[in-house]
């Protein structure tokens, strides 16, 4: 039993609470309330590194009958990246909604959004899970709908219907797991999931929903313009955080729970499925015109290099092969969030300044934005993979695992996605650092421009000096049927 | 005996939801439609409810029984009649 | 054991007319009635396996799932009505 | 393997009515149809968990999934709805793939259903779940899981719906009422409204120890709310501004107090006192019951209600910018 699981939830819940009372005072309740939850994840965070994985048995009830939290390496990792992500977006928030009609409400929904994406990392309990993956869809449409504007209603909307549908399909799953195993607790179920028909079928019905929630591709289609027309800090937190719930939940199910239950063959199709989301992704962010539609589309490509994984992990023997593999999945999964959230706020600012983010008309933004340009460049780092950034170690180390499994046919994938990724972030700084006079000259920096670079310092350097960090944290597993 | 006569009841119910169904499909026009429905569905329920609560045998759930009974009456009565004024209002306009 | 079948195999029938009518129809209402059909479906599945005859106590855990799984699924169906009105009325603008 | 005899005559035909209600109301063209099907198929589904002795379903059902639904879908339709918000229909070869899909789909479910129900019996958690109702405070099983075993999902089940009236709320304006009702629709609301709220009270006294509970009272509640609105009350019985956002609050806020609150006597998040947790339950549902029924009727209502919060009065025009 420790009860220092539930404060990670209940901090940003009950803050949420508060700011929805003293609605006037929701700013400071907000950025207050996700500081404290920063503050109460790098408490767990010690005392997993410190005592491994921590367990909490809700209402004393043996898990099965209750529900359990549990907190692990990955889940840390998770809430690690989830809490200092929204604390950055936080502090931009403040500034950015700081005179808008509905920042009572944004605030609230903020709160509740890091209260979900917090439940959905620390769940041990299936249906938990998807009470939570709720939680989060109907908490990110409403903040995607806060622009107000046309476009941004109709992108939430189809986002709300799809990420329902995704939920059904999640459920049923769940529900053909309960038929044949009798719980929905997760640790006893990766004990007791075998390979089999029940196993097969609940396994593909979940996946299937969590990738229309991760927007693999051909799923993709609800993720640009959603995550393009929500307000500068809703699409950092929408394509850094969000999306990666629900991979967080496919790698938990993956590896934890089904592992000996997935075949090589359903691998490789998420593989390939991977393959031409990044090819795809990648080419529409190049032709894309508008700033923070070329990022999203950014985002479905670097969804993809993380499907790209499965079919070497499930090639890979169990062992320090596999678990390199590992590390470097969620080291990319880890820098691309930072870097995207970085993106997003510098595009923000940019925004707001100039009044539009038309890429072809942003010259001068070096001149009148220099630490909101840099922070585009150290976040484009990140986003093509070049050193040192987290995300070249990354690509390293798939490389390495496609050459020791030989399965080279990711190899050209993950060069043309490079040198894609590579052209659309020089088109931006080619543009970003020309002369011209498309954006404003600066008035004030500061509380709106330091978050972005600190989130992309964080992906660039120290996600790529510490990234050792990420492997000795993973072994620390809760669950005993997989190296996850 | 008693359960005889409750299933007879019971039955003799639902002959008239029965009728009153087809007379929803079949009668021409609105009000005429509503009559049927109306009349048969509450004498049929009515006579379901007796039956039912010959079966249990028990003052309490009789009372319940009744008390379903009444609630579906004045239900019935009232969008009964709202539904005809609004047609009346409409054919006026 | 028959039951139990016959209530889970008409689960999954409706849970996948559900995702049909929702991937094939193009406005929200439709498909906002065919998620409500999917969660039926699924909620049946749930319910048919609590069901262990007529003589055996049910298994109460699916119930509260289920009734849980009601709430979400009606709060989601409220927050969709409302996008679409908000929409609506810009068109009108 | 199948024992056909007449008893499951009734189940047949059930599961009959239900595919074809939710085929008729998903293929309708005609929205008002649909939605009126859909009602229907609401109601037949109560009809189905009282076959299925899960009576607290029915209640749900009733209340929830074919009353409350079917209000807001109602007057959804009277709101109109908006233009084809996807790109085009879909071609003939892509529909008759779906088509394909769905067809192989109901198949391996149906397949893997049949194969679980008619295996080994796997022991699930109906019989820990009734041994430690002793324990639970409550002595229906269904409100024991509710608010005891798995107590955390009701939580967070009530900030779901907490969630989604704030989306209703940031959304749009409020709806536009309804006429003074005439004289015979007053004179039943002035009884019904009093016998609802009657109801709920009874609903959520008895949710301890047989059907009902906090849901089907906050249902209950709610459709008082809704028929006052009908009636011509616009307000709908519902406070205004401050004291709203407080009835709101109430149901998650009490629960997390008590949840955390339960560690000061030294168990795990959400561990009642034994003694203590049939008084804590009803406390709960008290206010979830509240909370519920003030979401649901003002996600009925629709959109933002006057007074709600004064942080943008200075500039009401002004919309969050992308």
């Amino acid at each position: 039993m420790n009860n220092l699981l539930i404060w990670p939830i209940a901090v940003p819940l009950f803050s949420a609470l508060l700011a929805l009372l003293w609605i006037r005072r929701s700013t400071w309740i907000g950025v207050f309330g996700t500081a404290l939850s920063l503050l109460v994840v790098l408490l767990v965070g010690r005392q997993v590194v410190e005592s491994g994985p921590i367990e909490l048995a809700l209402g004393g009830w043996t898990p099965g009958l209750g529900i359990a939290l549990r907190a692990d390496g990955l889940s840390l990792l998770m809430l690690l990246m989830s809490s200092l992500v929204s604390m950055a977006v936080a502090v931009y928030a403040s500034v950015y909604f700081s005179k808008a009609e509905r920042r009572g409400e944004f605030w609230v929904l903020w709160l509740l959004l890091i209260t979900a994406l917090h439940a959905l990392f620390l769940s041990g309990d299936l249906f938990n899970l998807y009470v939570t993956l709720e939680l989060l869809g109907l908490s990110a449409v409403v903040l995607a709908c806060l622009g107000g504007s046309r476009e941004s209603l109709q992108a939430a909307l189809r986002y709300l219907v799809m990420g329902l549908l995704g939920s059904m399909a999640f459920l049923i799953g769940v529900a053909l797991i309960y038929a044949g195993y009798g719980t929905l607790d997760m640790a006893a179920l990766a004990d007791a999931i075998e390979a089999g028909p029940a196993a097969w079928l609940a396994l593909s019905l979940m996946t299937g929903g969590l990738l229309i929630k991760s927007a693999l591709f051909p799923l993709h289609f609800w993720l640009p313009p959603a995550h393009a027309n929500a307000p500068a800090p809703v699409s950092a937190v929408l394509s850094a955080l969000v999306v990666k719930a629900a991979l967080y939940l496919i790698l938990r199910l993956w590896l934890s729970l089904f592992d000996g239950v997935v075949t090589q063959a359903a691998a490789v199709i998420l593989g390939l499925l991977g393959a031409v989301a990044v090819v795809w992704g990648s080419w529409a962010a190049l032709q894309a015109e508008r700033l923070k539609l070329m990022a999203a589309y950014s985002t479905v490509a670097q969804l993809g290099y993380l499907f790209l994984f499965l079919p070497l992990l499930t090639a890979l023997p169990e062992g320090a092969a596999r678990d390199v593999a590992l590390g470097a999945l969620v080291l990319l999964a880890l820098t691309h969030g930072f870097a995207k959230s970085a993106f997003f706020l510098a595009a923000g600012v940019i925004m707001q300044r100039a009044g539009h983010d038309r890429i072809a008309e942003l010259g001068g933004t070096a001149r009148a934005l220099p630490v909101t340009a840099f922070t585009l460049a150290l976040a484009g780092v990140a986003l093509i993979g070049l050193p040192p950034s987290g995300s070249f170690l990354a690509k390293w180390h798939l490389l390495s695992s496609a050459f020791i499994t030989g399965q080279y046919v990711w190899l050209p994938v993950i060069a043309v996605g490079t040198l894609l990724a590579g052209a659309y972030i020089f088109r931006l700084l080619g543009y970003a650092f020309a002369p011209g006079e498309g954006v404003g000259p600066s008035l004030s920096a500061g509380r709106e421009e330091i978050p972005a670079v600190l989130l992309a310092l964080i992906a660039t350097l120290l996600l790529g000096f510490w990234a050792s960090a990420v492997w000795e944290l993973l072994p620390i597993s809760a669950y005993v049927g997989g190296g996850a | 005996m008693l359960d005889l006569l409750a299933l007879i009841l019971v039955f003799s119910g639902i002959v008239f939801f029965f009728f009153g169904a087809i007379g929803l499909l079949r009668l021409p026009d609105l009000h005429s439609r509503l009559h049927a429905l109306t009349k048969a569905d509450n004498l049929g329920l009515g006579l379901v409810i007796v039956g039912v609560a010959l079966l249990h045998a028990s003052l309490l759930v009789g009372l319940k029984l009744l008390l379903i009974w009444l609630l579906a009456l004045l239900g019935s009565a009232a969008s009964a009649h709202l539904i005809s004024q609004y047609a009346l209002r409409r054919r006026r306009q | 054991m028959t039951q139990a079948l016959i209530y889970a195999l008409t689960g999954a029938v409706l849970f996948m007319l559900g995702v049909r009518a929702t991937l094939l129809r193009d406005t929200l209402l439709p498909r906002l009635l065919a998620l409500n059909v999917c969660g039926a479906g699924v909620f049946l599945v749930f319910v048919s396996l609590a069901y262990r005859g007529d003589s055996m106590p049910t298994d109460p855990v699916p119930h509260a799932l289920v009734l849980t799984g009601l709430v979400v699924a009606i709060s989601a169906t409220a927050l969709a009505l409302a996008l679409n009105r908000r929409l609506r009325e810009m068109t009108d603008e | 393997m199948i024992d056909l005899n007449l008893t499951i005559l009734p189940d047949l035909l059930l599961a009959a009515m239900l595919i074809g209600l939710a085929w008729a109301a998903l293929s309708s063209d005609d929205l008002r149809r649909g939605v009126v099907l859909f009602i229907a198929f609401g109601l037949l589904l109560a009809i189905v968990w009282a076959r299925l002795q899960a009576p607290d379903l029915a209640l749900a059902e009733a209340a929830i999934g074919a009353g409350l639904s079917g209000a807001l879908l109602l007057v959804a339709l009277r709101d109109g709805v908006a233009g084809n918000e996807t790109a085009g229909k879909l071609s003939r070869l892509s529909r008759w793939l779906v088509d394909l899909f769905v067809l192989i789909m109901t198949c391996l479910i149906g397949w893997v259903l049949w194969l679980t129900i008619y295996a080994e019996p796997v022991e699930r958690l109906a019989q820990l779940a009734n041994t430690m109702l002793d324990r639970s405070g409550v002595s229906n099983p269904v409100t024991a899981v509710l608010l005891n075993y798995r107590a955390y999902d009701t939580l967070l089940e009530l900030v779901v719906v907490l969630t989604a009236v704030l989306g209703v709320v940031v959304v749009g304006r409020q709806r536009r009422g309804y006429r003074q009702a005439g004289p015979v629709f007053c004179g039943l609301v002035q009884w019904l409204v009093p016998l609802l709220v009657v109801t709920a009270g009874y609903l959520l006294w008895v949710g301890a120890h047989a059907p009902g509970g906090a849901f089907q009272a906050g249902a209950t509640l709610a459709a008082a709310g809704i028929v006052l609105r009908l009636a011509g009350y616009d307000a709908a019985g519902l406070p205004d501004g401050r004291l709203l956002r407080w009835l709101l609050v109430a149901g998650t806020g009490l629960f997390l107090l008590i949840g955390l609150g339960v560690t000061l006597s030294g168990g795990a998040v959400l561990q009642y006192p034994e003694a203590w947790s049939g008084s804590l339950i009803l406390l709960i549902e008290s206010a979830a019951t509240a909370s519920i029924a003030a979401a649901l009727v003002l996600a009925y209502r629709g959109g933002r209600p006057g007074d709600w919060s004064s942080a943008g009065d200075r500039d009401p025009n002004r919309e969050v910018s992308t």
